[in-house]
């Protein structure tokens, strides 16, 4: 089985294959012998090269959560499958809203190029300000809501084009 | 003993005060907001009223609804928790007035010490030290007193509270803007326009005493809580003792608190919040927070002491059971609030699904929270989602402890703190106890996590999970595939 | 500080070993036999070695393995827990020729009280007041010497332990026949035939003080813990401090156990049993325990001490860090023992799928548990899965709390004494502190659970749970149904 | 839905029905209003006529486990559908070991007559005795095990016949 996902921007491969009771791992030219120990619901310990570790997993769509010796890693997976739950999820290309919450500004405008990071819009919930920025450089193709406007949690609000 | 206490909150602190009360026999009934519907302390209490849409203002925040409540399934005490009511003076007037217990100071002593004023001006009659200032109502005279005073100074807000209505001046020609913006600002937030004037002390720590009164006219205090790490004015990690403090200092702060909490009647608990400054180890009285503090439980671990259980006692009109010489401390105690907040982006509350939160079990480790796998940690309230609260023997072993606790915190779905809190324990200025309240914002700025070498073995983990998953699924599909049923099925159905 | 202990032990008391060395930072290591090969402890440590199969003797009492293991991963040293090789004093001798720290006392001082009549003797000639008894090897002078201690007697084994090779004599015509058949047990139990008498004291007490020793001389005391509440001769219940001592008789015996180990220039974590007369409140060197014992976490919650912290640091050449003024306690704290047993069945072990176990989590509430839901309770071990321990601040406040924590221990799939443990603290003489070693047998000998309208709930529950199981399904196999699929799948496949 | 339990000796009788949201339990001639209010996993929190618990709930076989208010009460569910398990189960008229062991005696004959209550084999494992008692009153049909015998969990050790 080959499997890619991101993690924060860059693109993982990992190559896995059964190997009698055990497996094999490939990331890039790293080869991992790894020897699945016990997998009670959620929680995970292998040992990747003979070090034991316990990881707890978590899927939401095609987002995967995994803590690992204290560590949370965020990965998405990013091949065709369609995702399990059919929702919350949206094309690279368009920014939604993380939480529900009052658009208190939209700070640009359609046809205005965006450096990554850049705030696009502000959304207010509580006594909480929250800032969309833009994911990666690009052009604002649509502005899709307005200032003032109640918008829900995973609702489109901008689409941005390469 | 009281039969049946109505809990005006949610989340942890609802939690907290819950089991409190089943421990002492005592029937609980929770109320809810639409979005807390199936929340933890709902869950927990043994009945649940729903008050009200998820907005604050519709729900947690109304005091009519709430004191219906309570009368309509005959509790006979309301317990604010913290936030929301608990220091609104009307409501605890309100709940009395009903003819119900609440579970709180007076309304007289918050109104005095909801003034920021005029409790500058009652604690300086009462010999407890004030950051130097200037609470004249002539705007003329502000420059002036400025001036006297020694500029960076602070313009605060009378009626004010988390930062609102308040600016740092360091040059008497930005006064008159900063003043006016300020007043607008408070006009706005807290429907008054009155401000005045501190000395602004830099490089200054938040240490705070916990007090308690009865209404026989006895008030102790619990010794402090060091509350130096913020981070947006918000506390993120306290501890106690306070490794600035030495004990000729701890009983001249103890004795200015119980001062000052005497000096409004002060009945059940309360913090007397001071600002120390470490050159000149000076402190000044601050401002009183008249309720039980988020960051009760390192005084309970190195005291021994059930906050909650004596408020509902003293409450009922009983005695502090102890004096002020029984009162001892032992061990070092830290707590870290875990905030779904994603520290390297500014503190941004991170809302959605815990799809997983799994906290540690060990000798002297507490954990306070609201939430368990699978809750929503929804906008409408508080980002705080759980507090670990470790007691050591001392403050390096308490450090230790905290960090396998944190370690062994694992929230999945939500962004939390939790990694960035392991950070600032092991940041050196931490580490040698020089905590101050600009620490987070000096030397955290850039704060982003640190995956080393972790990544090849998340992709593996996932990758594993999926081999896992597929197996499993090709085994379930089978089990259900009609082909495989019967012989004979598959012609002709 | 050491780099990495290998846990010679299972269970519980593994767990909670290897938490105390995530916390210092050590590696851990431990071992398991097929029968706990995905078992918690086994899932917690940083490595695991397979020692043999389920039967202690071939895996968690092989100590040549253990070393072996002990070595080849580079282990510095073996912890032992309890049970097991914990009291064998060749093992701590072959753990310390093989190179490894041993944390754990002196092979020679665990012989000296392995023998109890040597020990007996040995504590006369140390001040350490012993049952009134004979320990001649001529069995001819058994009959006057027990006429001259006064029946009823007790024939107890030279190397007993358990019960086993124990008779109580009330009549001197009876004692002839006790005495060889204690023999014959002790012969095939212990491999040796030797007994000795004492004194059976009626409605006596059975109360122990933890002890520490160090490699420099040193040994001081941690109070005492009343372990009066046994069935079978097994604690089940265990508290401090003991409702029966005052400061004098807690000062006299805490001298004495001070005495005790100091003759056995006892080094690390043991324990002085004694039995005391509650009407004369005479007391009784009974056995020294030479090791960590599973109701030490009381002892950790009134002084606040991390016993397992301190053996590493005394099993590492440390000096224990404190002089006996320096001991204090707090509060009130109370050890439950969860078993996998029958109370209502002679406490007969029920072994299975803890399909769930729930424990509690709550301030100043301890587990120690080394099973997670979905774990067997096998029959090869000791049926206790967990502990509960809680601080109170009182005893009545502690009783409160303990009921409190069992309530919320939800252990399903396996029948526990949970409710009998809650039976227990709810009866007078407990609350009255009054509790003697024949308390068990005499109170609760017709025991059974009391299930007051609870039936017609748990049907409703497990109705409710069929319906929305059922409902849950006809979703599941809609999905999963071809025919659904596709129009015009149905025809022709 | 009408499912029948055993709970000790006792055969219990359950009808329960949707009613709306909500559902409407009879047993006996007792009827009550049922409102489940949460049901995360395993754990469910309902109404029974205004009065609100909180119930664990953990199934094994033929058999559920309920913990209610601190007790632990054991259901044996006694209709005629196949268990999900498909194993670890027995007829009523046979005795199987409760647990891994040695059968360390058989205190009766095939054809005896017992009474309930009565000791028919003695196990052991570790250091503990374990008695297999009769269920109720009958007579030994067959005894499959012999003194010394090393048994497995769930294997069946006597016949009882009524």
């Amino acid at each position: 089985m080959e499997l890619q996902f991101r993690i924060d921007a860059e693109l993982k491969t990992i190559k896995i294959e059964r190997e009698g009771e055990n497996y094999r791992a490939q990331i890039d030219d790293r080869v991992y012998a790894v020897r699945l120990e016990a997998d009670p619901a959620g929680e995970m310990i292998f040992s990747a090269n003979d070090d034991r570790h316990t990881v707890f997993i978590a899927v939401d769509g095609s987002k995967y959560f995994v803590a690992i010796d204290g560590d949370v890693i965020e990965l998405t997976i990013s091949d065709e499958r369609p995702s399990r739950r059919g929702n919350h999820h949206h094309r690279d290309d368009s920014l939604s809203a993380s939480m529900p919450g009052q658009v208190t500004k939209v700070l640009v405008n359609e046809g205005d190029a965006v450096e990554r990071g850049q705030a696009l819009v502000v959304l207010e919930a509580m006594k909480m300000e929250i800032k969309i920025t833009a994911p990666h450089a690009g052009r604002v193709a649509k502005v899709l809501i307005r200032q003032g406007q109640v918008v829900d949690r995973g609702q489109t609000l901008i689409e941005l084009a390469e | 003993m009281l039969r049946k206490i109505l809990i005006a909150n949610r989340g942890e602190i609802a939690v907290r005060i819950i089991r409190a009360c089943q421990e002492l026999g005592i029937r609980t009934a929770a109320i809810y907001s639409e979005a807390d519907a199936g929340s933890m302390h709902v869950r927990l209490a043994d009945e649940a009223i729903p008050i009200g849409s998820p907005a604050p203002k519709d729900s947690y925040l109304r005091g009519d609804k709430i004191i219906e409540a309570a009368r309509s399934i005959g509790a006979e005490a309301i317990h604010p928790g913290f936030g929301f009511l608990s220091e609104n003076a009307d409501f605890a007037d309100a709940v009395r007035s009903a003819g119900l217990i609440f579970i709180g100071p007076l309304g007289y002593s918050m109104r005095l010490m909801g003034n920021k004023i005029g409790a500058r001006v009652l604690m300086q009659q009462s010999g407890v030290p004030v950051v130097p200032g200037y609470e004249g109502a002539v705007d003329a005279e502000f420059g002036e007193a400025a001036g006297t005073i020694g500029y960076p100074v602070l313009v605060k807000a009378a009626f004010g509270g988390g930062g609102k209505g308040m600016r740092i001046v360091h040059h008497a020609a930005d006064l008159p803007d900063a003043i006016e913006s300020a007043q607008r600002e408070a006009q706005n937030a807290f429907g008054d326009a009155t401000v005045f004037l501190e000395k602004y002390i830099e490089g200054s720590r938040h240490l705070e005493f916990q007090v308690f009164g009865d209404a026989h006219g006895h008030v102790i205090h619990f010794f402090e809580r060091e509350c130096s790490v913020q981070r947006r004015h918000q506390k993120i990690i306290e501890e106690t003792p306070s490794p600035l403090l030495d004990d000729a200092l701890r009983d001249r702060m103890g004795a200015a608190s119980v001062a000052a909490a005497k000096a409004v009647n002060y009945q059940n608990a309360g913090t007397i919040e001071f600002i120390v400054d470490p050159q000149t180890r000076e402190f000044y009285f601050l401002e009183m927070n008249t309720r039980l503090q988020v960051e009760h439980p390192i005084t309970e671990m190195i005291t021994g002491l059930d906050l909650v259980k004596l408020q509902i006692d003293v409450a009922s009109g009983k005695e502090l059971p102890f004096k002020q010489q029984d009162i001892t401390r032992r061990g070092h105690a830290i707590e870290c609030r875990v905030y779904a907040e994603d520290p390297s982006n500014g503190f941004l509350p991170s809302i959605g699904l815990a799809l997983k939160a799994i906290f540690p079990s060990a000798p002297n480790v507490r954990i306070e929270t609201g939430i368990e796998s699978g809750d929503e940690v929804s906008i409408h309230y508080d980002p705080m989602i759980a507090k670990v609260i470790v007691l050591g023997q001392d403050r390096s072993d308490a450090i230790r402890k905290m960090d396998w606790a944190l370690k062994n915190t694992i929230i999945l779905g939500v962004t939390t703190n939790v990694s960035f809190l392991r950070a600032v324990l092991a940041h050196s200025i931490f580490g040698r106890g020089a905590e101050t309240t600009d620490f987070i914002q000096k030397e955290f700025s850039d704060w982003h996590p640190q995956v080393y070498g972790t990544s090849d073995l998340a992709l593996i983990a996932v990758a594993l999970h999926e081999m896992v998953r597929e197996a499993g699924n090709r085994m379930q599909d089978a089990s259900y595939d009609p082909w495989n049923v019967k012989d004979g099925f598959r012609i002709g159905g």
